[in-house]
């Protein structure tokens, strides 16, 4: 007999913080995501980073030399999986994370005071500019940072760590009665 | 050097982020090599009141092992290094 | 209004009082007070007990220097021990408390020391306690405890919360007085990011208690001028109530901001204090300078204050030290106060100079007494006549307090705290801090600049030369002109002769120039030795007002210049923070992040009761109704897994991806056994020693493709071997072609154990995983019925017929409720880390309890795995060592007590029968143990001398701290299935 | 002028003016049998003990700055004889005797207080660790005793018990362990050693060893070249240093460790108490202060100062496991100079070179050491053979394979 398998989000349980409220600073989470990890082979790095910078509707994060974040909201995991393949042939290896990280979008006029509740680096738009994502310790826990707009920043985290991540989160925007809900783009 | 250390490939970050080896100067030896050798590449340790190679690696960042070349008196740093292509420039 | 509060003047909101409470007392102060200058207001001088000889002490100073005026606030878990009086900032319904005194404050057992003093003096614990000698923990010491200490912790749950917080700032000016908001304007008009803090609720330092006026304007709205226009800037940040307490490297300034300190209703939302890790590029230290204290006989009887402190009483808060006040200077500041208090009404007896013919002015009709000096005070708990000496002639001066004015001890604790030594200045008379780099620069009092011009000038110009230095274009216009400044000019005076009473140095432990001279006398001359066998410097207030003092006092008794001397060392923090503050977020159930497994959800469902493993939670056993305890529902689950079927959640279990032409090459040089021909589909247990030869980690291996390997790690060195790899990948062999990332949070995996898995196993995948088509240790992606592509090898640590699946994360818990579905007409039951621990001691398997760090591959009987042809592998070198290969190295192996009914536990050591407990002796140890369902008794693993020669040989199990000693066959560690009959079914 | 009852009071009513300095401030001379390098604790008690218990006349201490002025007067003064290795509770139990007889022996009241030590246990792999340890002390003949969660709780009430991240389950107490006062005990030894005739000679640099032909004749210092027939190495952090002027090589790495003191309290913690989930030890001295640190901040460092990350951590470690602490202020913070061995346990031993010994290597474990160091030290120097219970602490040990790794976390000295 054939089985169907639905997917569970790490946060499930704990969304909507309160239902139908939405403060000016405000947590959104994509229930789902196809995310994969880009890895270029030795001295092919430029290639599939000028590769990566070419392809469309994807998002890329630096994590590190040569190695990438990459989101993507339209397409499956297969199919994230399958494209990159076709893309990076012979010149990077892709590992499959859509299940292994979560993903964080917080946004609003107090976004930089609450992250500077946990991370170290200077988030002046003039210092972390727009576009900028890298690997950063928040608290205790080691996220990948992007700037997405002035005030909109993502943060990405191990399926692990998505629970404590939140509970820090809730936290540091305490001050600023910071609401939390799933995408209503699913 | 404490407090902050510039990652080359990251740029400055907490201490937090890092965590340490130790001597950097430190090559491992040939298999053929020395009792002596390998006794001293596990063991002993120059330990300089000074300048000083030592391995740190941004674990909270971008995974890479970093030579941080600085000073064991005054904390001072005189550079960061990514441990792979100085150990390639090294002939490795 | 109250006794000493003055008719008019302050800062202060005299339309709002403020009720409060001190020792019981509900008295009323004003916003913009300070607890002391509501204390002093309401007649309160008599605010503590000192430590040794607990004599009655009254306020000394207005800041953060304070010594004597410590106290109590709040009650039960939020009370606040040894909070300074004068820096607290007065709210409504504030309840403070005197402390070190008993019964009370007004009269104190304790001062019966007092009457012993001649026996107290400096050193004398270590002279004596000595006999007998059980008195001194007997007898002695308890006394002592008990009369020593300050305040009360009461150790209960903080009720309140703190933060951290980082700051980036082009400069941070540290002080918001007249040369900190001069640099603040200067650099902010120049568009620089500037931080300024100051630890007072009131910015504007000195300028607040200043009559002199600035550019027309009087000096506090001089300051309020400065304030609003550093407002209206937005690159400028102004922290008040923060104080920066240290300087670390790299220009990173640790600072404490009191965020809700000072309200009687602080909110949930916000933490009661922040810690902030300021990152300034560049810093000024612009915090002024502390009036030195003069060192005479009685100089410790309330009532008397630092002069300076009097003015900032009188001008701040309208507050008069005392109704007829004495002044004793050795320079001008002391006039200086003397004209304010004059001016605010206060009677000023008379000016005690020790200097000769000076030419500063008194106020009209006030009493001059040149070169004399006071060398007595009358009273009890508020002074009432100073004894002064002037040429061998005596007299007592009536008042009722003492202003004294010792000169000025710039302000340079933060600046020296990174190892700098501070300079003596023979001009200025003082200590000043070196020179410490272009990061962090000294300015104003601070830097011995006292004119109120100079302060203003010199924050101006070194704020506009960093600017400048930092690339803004900084335009210094031209100072205010300043009128009325005083000269403040003073002629050292480390202590007054003929003191006819005790003259302190250090008010709050009790120390004076006669402990001092005897450090001196007994060899303890060096200033570090002078401190620490006096204990000067060693309280609260960290000298700051008798750290110089002591110097100066060593210096005089040598006849040598306190350049010699020195001073002892500065070190954070600047001045107390408290544990919470520094703690931040990361306390209790936050002290550590929870990581928690796909599978957790499914677990709780089936009554897991959780353990934590590293940062981890896991099933331990899976309660069922009726079962009383641990042992019972373990000992179901193992014998249900050994007879049907059991699902094990081992998601957390580290997953390496492992992709490159040269994987293999890397593997085969990271582990001790070979990996270099392991086929496609094949998994291989593996085994991972450190550069000496002993085992660091294990785990299994599998081939997914020529060029994709995926490792699996212990739980607890997941993070550890990943480091590892990325060291030898980037750091030894940068030259292989390897590339791996963990895949750990993207899988779900499960353990299917029983002689029933493959059935349960087969229900759910397409793939035919019989014994034929998928063999013991076979690995490879299968497919589930539905789709899902998943990760299957057949590997076992229970020793049964046992399977892994891994499924994307999300889908984890689906699965394993099918599983459970599937499973269920074959009696399957979920299993957990207790189970699983028998089940493995059954079969001889170990864990780190048997690699502790301390084993060798041999020593586990793993001395066949390790590769003699391998050119090279982590370890293989330093595996030769003499020591590691001994013959009489303890080696593993088995034990189960004679008398099956016998326990035996983990950590019992092990003796020869008959043989004395000695070191010597030892023969070994238990590393696991456990009770056997399966087998019915209990069985251990352990090492033991020469073990494997000693299989069927009876060894005593010791264990003193149970009190038992068992008799044990030693024997192979494999209990269950040693042919691995059931592992390869 | 020896301390009695009797010479307090007389003293006291004399107005304390007679009391005799505690130790000359000797010349060196051209020669001595036995130079010891480094006047800390170690250096100190070492020339005691050659004094007193090897009858030797001729020695000197030569210290670059001022007695104690290095980690025995930068500790948080713990003394403690439970440890795992046969390697080392031998060692640590013959120095907990010395600790119990000091006072006597020195005529100095050093304060041992033998309040009890208890190691905190998290979990169950910890709890069997601690009682493997427990039955090692005994195998010593060292009472240690396992405390459940009940019998703790009974015992120190004001433990995270509730709402622990990591829940305390119980701890492993050695009643005789405790604290002294660090100071007094350099102090104690420098005025005993003084009196039996040693050498104490402050501000003299050693700036280089001088040998003939292979053989160690003196040492060149900031005062000039002094002669003699063995030369000691008690140099702590600064080993190396030292090591190096005689082509030493050495295991060992210089760290520093930060130590903290809060304001004065009333007495409301008895025993020292030490954190199983990280590294956080505490203790509250007769003054009043909670004396506490944790681990070494991690880098190679001469410096005597430490970071704000580590102090951050240490605070959170403490809070964590003492809620109560959370509105305690903490006074000041140090940093000391530790010489990290590549297997955390220290060096007592010959070298290479012939006169020339070596002791170091204590990682941040000396304070408690002290007395035993000194006699075990001072026992191979005098005989040139090694005390029994410091036999297995041998210089060649590493290269040997016999490691006494009681962490069992490898050659990586941060790690211990």
């Amino acid at each position: 007999m054939t089985r169907t398998y639905i997917s569970r989000h790490p946060l499930e349980d704990l969304l909507p913080l309160e239902p139908g409220i939405r403060a000016v600073d405000h947590l959104d989470i994509p229930r789902a995501m196809a995310i994969a990890a880009v890895m270029a082979m030795d001295g092919e790095e430029a290639a599939v980073a000028a590769g990566l910078a070419a392809s469309g509707d994807v998002q890329v994060r630096f994590t590190g030399p040569g190695e990438w974040l990459i989101l993507s909201q339209s397409e499956t995991p297969e199919e994230l999986h399958r494209n990159l393949s076709l893309l990076l042939a012979e010149t990077a290896y892709i590992v499959d994370q859509s299940d292994g990280r979560i993903v964080f979008r917080l946004s609003g006029p107090n976004v930089r005071r609450i992250l500077a509740k946990g991370i170290a680096s200077d988030l002046h738009p003039a210092v972390f500019e727009i576009g900028t994502s890298s690997n950063v310790l928040c608290g205790h826990i080691s996220v990948n940072l992007a700037r997405t707009g002035e005030n909109e920043f993502e943060l990405i985290v191990m399926r692990s760590f998505a629970v404590a991540l939140f509970n820090d989160l809730r936290v540091m925007g305490r001050e600023f009665d910071l609401s939390a809900d799933f995408s209503a783009q699913g | 050097m404490a407090s902050l250390i510039h990652c080359p490939h990251c740029g400055v970050r907490p201490k937090e982020e890092f965590s340490i080896r130790g001597d950097a100067s430190l090559v491992r030896p040939d298999p053929e090599a020395s009792d002596e050798a390998w006794n001293d590449y596990v063991h002993i340790r120059s330990n300089p009141r000074g300048r000083y190679r030592e391995h740190w690696q941004h674990a909270a960042g971008c995974r890479r092992w970093l030579v941080v070349e600085r000073d064991t008196f005054t904390h001072e740093v005189f550079s960061v290094a990514d441990a792979a292509s100085a150990a390639r420039e090294a002939g490795r | 209004m109250t006794a000493y509060r003055l008719a008019s003047g302050g800062l202060i909101d005299r339309r709002a009082p403020l009720d409060f409470r001190f020792d019981g007392r509900n008295l009323t102060g004003f916003a913009g007070d300070t607890l002391a200058s509501a204390l002093l207001a309401n007649d309160q001088l008599l605010v503590g007990r000192s430590f040794k000889y607990h004599r009655p002490r009254g306020i000394v100073t207005a800041g953060a220097s304070e010594p004597n005026a410590l106290v109590t606030i709040g009650k039960g878990a939020g009370s606040d021990p040894n909070t300074k009086a004068t820096v607290a900032e007065l709210y409504f319904g504030l309840d403070a408390r005197s402390q070190n005194r008993f019964p009370s404050l007004k009269y104190d057992f304790g001062a019966l020391n007092g009457l012993l003093s001649p026996f107290l003096g400096a050193g004398f614990y270590y002279k004596t306690f000595m006999w007998p000698a059980a008195f001194w923990e007997k007898v002695y010491e308890p006394i002592i405890r008990k009369a020593a200490g300050l305040g009360r912790a009461v150790l209960e749950r903080d009720p309140q919360a703190y933060e951290k917080c980082w700051a980036h700032c082009d400069l941070l000016v540290i002080g918001a007085g007249p040369t900190g908001l001069m640099a603040a304007l200067v650099a902010g008009r120049a568009g620089v990011r500037v931080i300024l803090a100051d630890e007072d609720f009131r910015l504007g330092g000195s300028l607040l208690a200043e009559t002199a006026h600035i550019g027309g304007v009087s000096a506090p709205d001089f300051a309020e001028m400065a304030l609003a226009e550093l407002r209206s800037l937005p690159n400028v940040t102004m922290m008040p109530r923060t104080t920066v307490f240290g300087w670390y490297d790299d220009n990173v300034f640790g600072a404490v901001e009191r965020v809700q300190k000072h309200v009687a209703a602080p909110q949930e939302k916000l933490p009661v204090e922040r810690l902030w890790r300021i990152v300034a590029k560049r810093a000024i230290l612009a915090a002024g300078a502390e009036e030195r204290p003069l060192v005479f006989g009685g100089n410790d009887r309330p009532g008397v204050m630092m002069a300076g402190a009097m003015r900032t009483y009188a001008n701040r808060f309208g507050v008069a030290a005392g109704k007829s006040v004495a002044i004793f200077t050795n320079g001008s500041a002391g006039y200086r106060t003397a004209a304010v208090l004059a001016a605010r009404g206060i009677e000023v007896t008379a000016i005690i100079d020790s200097r000769t013919d000076v030419s500063d002015v008194a106020p009209d009709g006030v009493r001059v007494i040149q070169s004399a000096c006071v060398i007595d005070t009358k009273g009890h708990k508020r002074v009432s006549g100073a004894v002064v000496e002037r040429c061998g002639f005596e007299q007592t001066i009536a008042c009722d307090a003492i202003g004294m004015s010792g000169g000025w001890n710039p302000a340079i604790h933060l600046a020296c705290q990174r190892g700098a030594k501070a300079v003596w200045s023979e001009e200025l008379k003082t200590f000043l801090a070196p020179d410490v780099g272009n990061g962090f620069v000294v300015a104003g009092a601070a830097a011995g600049r006292y004119t109120l011009a100079g302060c203003l000038k010199d924050g101006a110009e070194k704020a506009a030369a960093i600017a400048a230095d930092l690339g803004f274009s900084a335009a210094v216009q031209a100072q205010p002109a300043v009128d009325g400044e005083a000269d403040p000019s003073f002629t050292a005076l480390w202590y007054s002769p003929g003191a006819k009473a005790k003259a302190f140095v250090d008010f709050q432990n009790d120390v004076h120039v006669k402990d001092i001279g005897l450090a001196l006398r007994e060899g303890f001359g060096h200033v570090e030795h002078a401190k620490r066998y006096t204990t000067n410097g060693m309280a609260t207030d960290q000298g700051k007002l008798s750290g110089i003092n002591a110097t100066g006092l060593l210096a005089a008794m040598q006849g040598i210049s306190p350049a010699d001397v020195g001073t002892t060392t500065f070190r954070p923090f600047y001045t107390p923070v408290a544990f919470g503050a520094l703690a931040g977020t990361a306390r209790d159930e936050q002290a550590a992040p929870v990581r928690k497994s796909p599978l957790y959800g499914w677990a709780q469902r089936h009554g897991a009761v959780f353990v934590d493993s590293g940062l981890w939670f896991r099933p331990a056993y899976f309660a069922q109704s009726g079962e009383k305890d641990w042992r019972e529902s373990t000992d179901r689950e193992v014998l249900n897994i050994r007879e049907n079927v059991g699902l094990c959640d081992v998601s957390t279990l580290g997953k390496i991806e492992i992709f490159g032409p040269d994987a293999a090459e890397f593997l085969n040089r990271l582990y001790c056994n070979p990996f270099l021909k392991l086929p496609v589909g094949k998994a291989r247990y593996g085994l991972m020693l450190r550069e000496d030869g002993m085992v660091y980690d294990d785990g299994t291996t599998s081939r997914l493709s020529p060029g994709h390997f995926v490792m699996t790690t212990t739980t607890a060195l997941a993070g550890g071997v990943m480091s590892h790899m990325e060291y030898c990948a980037q750091v030894l062999w940068p030259e292989l072609k390897a590339r791996f990332c963990s895949s750990t949070d993207q899988w779900a995996q499960m353990a299917i154990a029983g002689p029933k898995a493959r059935l349960v196993v087969q229900a759910l995948v397409e793939d035919d995983i019989s014994g034929a088509a998928f063999p013991f240790l076979a690995a490879g992606i299968v497919t589930l019925k539905g789709g899902i592509k998943a990760r299957l090898f057949r590997i076992s640590f229970s020793g049964e017929l046992a399977y892994e699946l891994a499924v994307p994360a999300g889908l984890g818990e689906a699965v394993a409720d099918a599983i459970m579905e599937e499973g269920r007409a074959h009696g399957i039951c979920p299993y957990g880390l207790e189970a699983l621990n028998v089940l493995r001691i059954e079969k001889g398997h170990v864990t780190h309890a048997e690699f502790d760090g301390r084993v060798t591959p041999d020593d586990a009987g793993f001395g066949r795995m390790v590769s003699a042809q391998k050119p090279d592998f982590i370890g293989k070198r330093l595996s030769t060592r003499y020591g590691l290969t001994a013959a009489d190295r303890m080696q593993m192996v088995g034990l189960k007590p004679v008398e099956p009914d016998q326990h035996i536990r983990a950590g019992a050591h092990l003796l020869r029968e008959g043989a004395k407990p000695s070191t010597l002796n030892d023969q070994g140890y238990v590393s696991s143990a456990c009770f056997s369902p399966t087998l019915g008794h209990g069985i251990a693993l352990a090492f033991l001398k020469s073990g494997r020669e000693r299989y069927g040989e009876r060894i005593v199990v010791w264990d003193k701290l149970a009190g038992t000693e068992v008799v044990a066959e030693v024997s192979s560690p494999v209990f269950v299935d040693p042919g691995n009959t059931k592992l390869n079914a | 002028m020896r301390y009695s009852a009797f010479s307090i009071v007389k003293n006291a009513l004399t107005g304390n003016v007679n009391w005799k300095p505690a130790w000359r401030q000797p010349e060196p001379k051209p020669f001595y049998d036995v130079i010891i390098v480094g006047g800390g604790g170690h250096g100190l008690a070492t020339a005691y003990y050659l004094a007193r218990e090897f009858g030797l006349k001729n020695i000197a201490v030569l210290e670059k700055g001022y007695l104690g002025s290095g980690n025995v007067g930068r500790n948080t003064t713990i003394v403690r004889s439970n440890y795992l290795l046969p390697g080392n509770e031998p060692f640590y139990e013959f120095s907990m005797k010395l600790w119990e007889g000091m006072e006597q022996d020195l005529n100095y009241n050093a304060m041992l207080s033998q309040r009890g030590i208890i190691n905190l246990y998290h979990n169950d792999g910890q709890r069997d660790a601690y009682i493997r340890r427990g039955n090692a002390m005994w195998m010593e003949g060292v009472p240690a005793e396992l405390l459940d969660r009940t019998a703790l709780k009974k015992m120190l009430p004001f433990l995270n018990f509730d709402h622990a991240r990591f829940p305390i389950m119980g701890g492993l107490l050695q009643k005789r362990g405790g604290t002294a006062r660090h100071d007094a005990v350099a102090w104690g030894y420098a005025r005993a050693a003084d009196r039996l005739g040693v050498d104490l000679i402050q501000n003299c640099e050693v700036t280089g060893i001088r040998r003939d032909n292979g053989v160690v004749t003196g040492v060149e210092t900031s005062k000039g070249f002094i002669g003699c027939g063995k030369l000691g190495l008690a140099a702590a952090g600064n080993t190396s240093r030292v090591g190096e002027m005689a082509d030493l090589k050495l295991p060992i790495e210089s760290h520093v460790l930060q130590a903290f003191v809060t304001e004065g309290l009333k007495p409301a913690i008895k025993h020292v108490i030490t954190y199983g989930a990280g590294h956080f030890y505490i203790s509250q001295s007769d003054k009043g202060g909670l004396v506490f640190g944790a681990e070494i901040d991690g880098y190679n460092s001469y410096a005597q100062r430490g970071n704000l990350a580590t102090v951050e951590h240490v605070m959170e470690e403490g809070v964590t496991m003492i809620p109560g602490l959370s509105r305690v202020r903490v006074l000041r913070s140090w940093g000391g100079v530790m010489d990290m061995s590549m297997d955390g346990s220290p060096i007592i031993s010959h070298t290479p070179i012939d006169n020339l010994y070596l002791n170091c290597g204590w990682c941040y474990g000396g304070f408690k050491a002290t007395p035993a160091s000194g006699w075990c030290f001072a026992h191979l120097i005098a005989k040139n053979e090694t005390h029994p219970v410091a036999r297995f602490l041998r210089l060649d040990r590493f290269e040997r394979g016999y490691p006494i790794d009681e962490h069992g976390a490898g050659p990586q000295p941060n790690l211990h």
